[in-house]
């Protein structure tokens, strides 16, 4: 009954991983054992010392580059209703240290010579108005000087979740805008489970992909359609898949969506160069695959067709309908509602769709702290909108 | 059926009986079986040999209905309400947290009226495995019968358990932990129990209440688990009218305009299913395209509360 | 220091006044005192019972309509962790009482012959299950049966927020789905004060206008201009204002936009009859109202321009934004914002306005109870879109 | 200046100088004064005599700023921040649920930075009046000082005092109290005191946490306040922008596409003000109008509870 395990215990060598900052700052790196990988004013350290380590920990960067697991402090019980303290007067000078000192603690602290509990340490005990400081506001301005000073991170799994996350955060152009709430309602309405085929179009460079691979096990499938001559699907390298799951994915240009696919009839002349016949080989397996991912496209009935396109959505499904199976998902992808309402209007007209939807996903984090619980201050604006319907079946001949 | 598309409906298949967006039942495809409705009668050999997405006529030509392959996200809509229901937005974003996909090992507590099950199961097959505990009687077993119907014995197991008083009677074995109780602190220390410690183990509690979730994340605090973050999420439904936005010349020209709401979307709706008859008015070609959010929606589900449980030594 | 009292005190008669009931439904009610005022369900009481009374208490209705003050009951206690108790099966056999007898209550209530208390302690008593339930259960079932069974009620009066809130709740296509939370929001972006004159576009039956006259006050000055021959401005008359505010509206027909006054010429025969008197001095009347408006109009220099029209959004802009002044704020609302894309794009183009935005508003209520904190379970999807902008003063000619 | 629009600019004045939509400062207008920014020297006489509104260019021509008519919006955009204050969207749906109107007495606590006195000010005069209390001193200063510099003194009284300990020193004048503070549950008694009994009394706490919600609203129920009620209130802003949508035809016939973001509108955003430019170029007519919310938004201010105080005595 217990599965065959699927998550990384510790982190591989050639992995991708999510380096979560102090800051909450975050970047992707690739663990190489000879890389050293550096965090910028957080320190850097070796990857090899990452290697066998295990995802979800705090680390602490020490001298020389080395890393050792850092123990998290728990909640605090510092009371809000002190927030706002009436004698506090804001004083830049209460510090007493000078901003050479400062700088001289913090060229130490990348060096490795002091530790960022140590700098915290001194900056409290020479701060004149850290004692008249209520425990509120003691907590949270160690709170800041640990996001300013601590040369610790966490490592984390290159997930869809984590993965989607990152992106929309530092890139979210990359990946049109899709926000990890809506990316999971595509996968929800497109029912996609273990052996589903599926037909997908992903102009954000294979974020919506790489959710689907995902999903997907032995007798799973999705088919990509790209404009260009090739594919450009970047997100999935981070995804660190197995070549199982990365050979589940096929995909063709949008050049060749009407294209004849004639036998391979090159022939080489008798005294061949050895390049020359790898060139024909190289060719003749482009033949083969390009006519395997044709023949299908082309037997159709597809289990979903998810779309996140640059192009008009309306003329993209209506070239792809036709390769839709009956009582399958249609579910579409945007950031701005006016780029699916022309296609919104279009399927509710059509008598070959049931239960047309427009909806705009909505996510709201909260912070959750004794006596300090309220939503986060800033959030994202929006997580785009999902267009859906339920394809029919072609009404039968035979009766 | 659930983790596994059929083109044609067989006889014995569960088939999703759709009459319009709110209105739709299953039924068990029998031999000479049928079903009434007010569109008519619908005869299941009729049925059978059909490809799924297909419509039907009634027996006497008077109505029709579509014949729609069962889903999660379909038995969500006509599933029997035991409790409150998990919904699609909730579903969908837990799942990616959680970080689902086939091989998982999870546990789901209570069982409710299996919305989610039904879910997590399509998800996690063929190879992961859902033990779901409902410490009420009658609604584990309601559940346990639909699991059977449904051909989800190989990848769900139920339990009518107390897992407060309990536990899970599990160690070390889940990938992930989904809580939907009244007092869901109580579990925690169950739930560590349960995950497996060699890798990052992931909990959600779901609550609608604050007060619940500033307990649960004491108690998941306490018990060592770490990143505890809160979210919700909802949607908003959209509706389209074609109106026409004329210009203010009109009524300085001292014109009558006519604002009415074009009504060929709401008849489009209405025509889903039920008495035969045309459909395709045109839009006047002045009319603007406007959408709206649907007027009433869900203000709230649960809270949902996270956190993961790193492994037990880092090597 | 100590300001003009404004608030109503108690009811008046004449007054409108809003009747909130037990099942949270609501209407608005003329109070007459010959009146009897019916709730429905809830039972009738006259309406002079209420003349005289305070608004905000809760009263319940007693026999032959009278009505007494009735004490509410504050926060309960029941525990939220108890809601879902394994023990209890729903069960509508638990209730010993027959359907008749129920209803036989139920009539004897109306007839004012039992209270409300004695039906639900009766219902009680004859439920079987009741004291198995917990305390979470027994506190929300009394409440489902008082939304039922009481016959209270509270007068809320005819304020800008209170009758928005009806409106939008019970006819939201009156006043053209605005939501409080966005009406509010264009006073402050109109930056409507007590002696502003401004120039208004209102659609929706005189919502948007009978908030912008309750902020008037001597000085103040809202010329509305409307489609047709006379205004619809019907939401006023529920306010309750006083004719010295009710003064400080005009209105003029679109059709008047261009019109050229003439002297008024009109003479009568000399053997003229009353009724042509009559006739003649209304026309006169008319005539110098008419003139007035249109003087005032073409003055210019309004104070602020707020347009909420089912017109084209631009159309009407471009025709008023001449008569309105520099450094004020030009303010249109509608449920769609496609409707004020156009309009958006016009506006950023143009020379004359500075920080042009489009904001929707979202608004969010909670049940505050000690355990049973969280939002409301259903909401509005929407409040609508406002587009704002600064309008800027034209190039002077003179320097 | 605040609750009284004027057309033409004089000695004395305050202005809003206008830089671009995030970049606002005050001045007050003077004889022979100037302001110096990167876009130039802007004389103060050239200021004198000019309609609000107007754009005036810098002394060498090398720039232009706008002069804009002081009102509470603004004055929010480019108040000092003391405190954390409160935004437009709060604003206006207390100002509204407390049915601020010309000629109510208002009690606020803290005064914070005074943005939201401003308002209030505004939208009460010219016969209401606002006791506002700050019980930091050097806050308190800070506004008196700019009630004296704006004018408001007639309609704002403010005074440096702990209401927590002292109350508010007034009994059954206020129509509405806003309460702004750490501990809002220790004003609610004093605020029982201030407010009228003769009429319905309104009162509104703004506090960022739900635990803070949580005790005010147990206290307000003791008092014997009446229909408490707790809401939230945001805003999303929207930006447009055109772009192409060609037809997939256009891939499928092997043609390149140009899905380049038309920069018009941040150009025409950033000519606000500044270098003097052109600034018409025409959009290409293949594109599509755009919104799509601006990425980053407020996701929270603060919960607003409010609750009634019914008369004394129903006669």
């Amino acid at each position: 009954m217990i599965a065959e395990r699927l998550d990384p215990a510790v982190v591989k060598s050639g992995d991708h991983v999510i380096i979560r900052m102090p800051s909450t700052n975050a970047k992707i790196v690739c663990i190489k054992p000879d890389n050293m990988v550096s965090l910028g004013k957080f320190g850097s350290f070796k990857a090899s010392e990452l290697i066998g380590k295990a995802f979800g920990h705090t680390y602490e960067i020490e001298k020389g580059g080395s890393i050792a697991t850092h123990t998290l402090a728990g909640f605090d019980n510092a009371d809000i209703t002190e927030a706002n303290n009436q004698g506090i007067v804001d004083n830049p000078l209460s510090q007493k240290m000078t901003f050479e000192e400062i700088e001289h603690l913090k060229t130490m602290s990348l060096a490795g010579d002091v530790s960022a509990k140590e700098i915290i340490q001194s900056l409290t005990e020479n701060n004149e108005a850290f004692d008249k400081k209520t425990e509120f506001s003691k907590s949270k301005y160690i709170l800041r000087k640990q996001r300013k000073f601590m040369k610790s991170f966490v490592p984390l799994e290159t997930s869809v979740f984590n993965v989607c996350g990152y992106f929309f955060e530092f890139n979210p152009g990359k990946i049109r805008g899709i926000r990890i709430d809506t990316l999971s309602q595509v996968l929800s309405l497109a029912n996609v489970y273990s052996c589903a085929r599926i037909l997908a179009v992903d102009d954000g460079q294979g974020m919506v992909i790489s959710a689907l691979l995902s999903r997907m096990a032995e007798g799973g499938q999705v088919l990509g359609i790209h404009d260009g001559d090739v594919s450009n699907y970047d997100v999935i390298r981070y995804m660190n898949f197995s070549p199982a799951t990365k050979s589940r994915l096929q995909s063709l240009s949008w050049s060749k969506l009407h294209h004849n696919v004639e036998p391979f009839t090159e022939h080489l002349p008798e005294n061949a160069s050895a390049d020359d016949m790898a060139g024909r080989e190289r060719r003749m397996r482009g033949h083969a695959k390009l006519s395997e991912t044709l023949d299908n496209l082309r037997r159709g009935e597809f289990d979903a067709l998810v779309v996140s396109t640059n192009y008009n959505a309306k003329s993209v499904v209506e070239k792809l309908i036709p390769y839709l199976g009956g009582s399958r998902m249609l579910v579409i992808y945007d950031q701005s509602k006016e780029a699916l309402l022309e296609a919104f209007d279009w399927l509710r007209k059509s008598q070959s769709f049931l239960n047309v939807q427009l909806t705009e996903s909505w996510l709201r984090e909260y912070q959750v702290l004794p006596g300090r619980t309220h939503p986060t201050m800033t959030t994202s604006g929006g997580g785009g909108f999902i267009l859906s319907a339920i394809h029919l079946a072609p009404a039968q001949q035979d009766c | 059926m659930f983790h596994q598309y059929k083109t044609f409906i067989e006889n014995g298949d569960l088939v999703v009986i759709y009459l319009n967006y709110d209105s739709m039942l299953t039924v068990r495809v029998a031999t000479d079986g049928s079903l009434n409705n007010k569109y008519g009668t619908f005869r299941h050999n009729d049925m059978i040999g059909q490809k799924y997405g297909s419509k039907i006529q009634s027996q006497y030509g008077k109505g029709f209905v579509y014949l729609l392959h069962p889903t999660p996200a379909l038995w969500t809509q006509v599933v029997p309400h035991r409790t409150q229901i998990l919904y699609l937005p909730d579903i969908s974003f837990i799942s990616s947290y959680l970080d689902l996909r086939p091989g998982k090992v999870v546990i789901e507590s209570g069982t409710g009226s299996g919305s989610f099950s039904h879910s997590i199961a399509r998800t996690i097959a063929p190879t992961g495995h859902l033990h779901t505990f409902e410490y009420h009687e009658i609604r584990a077993e309601k559940a346990r019968k639909e699991f059977v119907e449904h051909n989800l014995t190989d990848i769900v197991t139920i339990e009518h358990r107390d897992v407060l008083a309990n536990g899970f009677g599990v160690t070390g074995i889940a990938d992930a932990v989904f809580l939907d109780l009244p007092a869901p602190w109580d579990a925690v220390a169950s739930a560590k129990e349960a995950l497996r410690r060699d890798t990052v183990g992931r909990i959600c509690s779901f609550s609608p209440c604050i007060e619940q979730v500033q307990r649960t994340a004491l108690a998941l605090d306490e018990h060592g688990f770490a990143d505890i973050r809160m979210y919700e999420c909802l949607v908003r439904d959209y509706e389209i009218r074609s109106l026409p936005l004329p210009s203010i010349d009109e009524a300085i020209d001292g014109q009558k305009v006519n604002f009415k709401l074009n009504k060929n979307d709401r008849k489009k709706r209405k025509l889903e299913s039920g008495a035969n008859s045309l459909t395709s008015q045109e839009d006047g070609n002045s009319e603007v395209m406007l959408s709206k959010p649907v007027d009433n929606a869900r203000g709230h589900t649960s809270y949902l509360t996270f956190a993961i449980l790193a492994p037990a030594a880092a090597s």
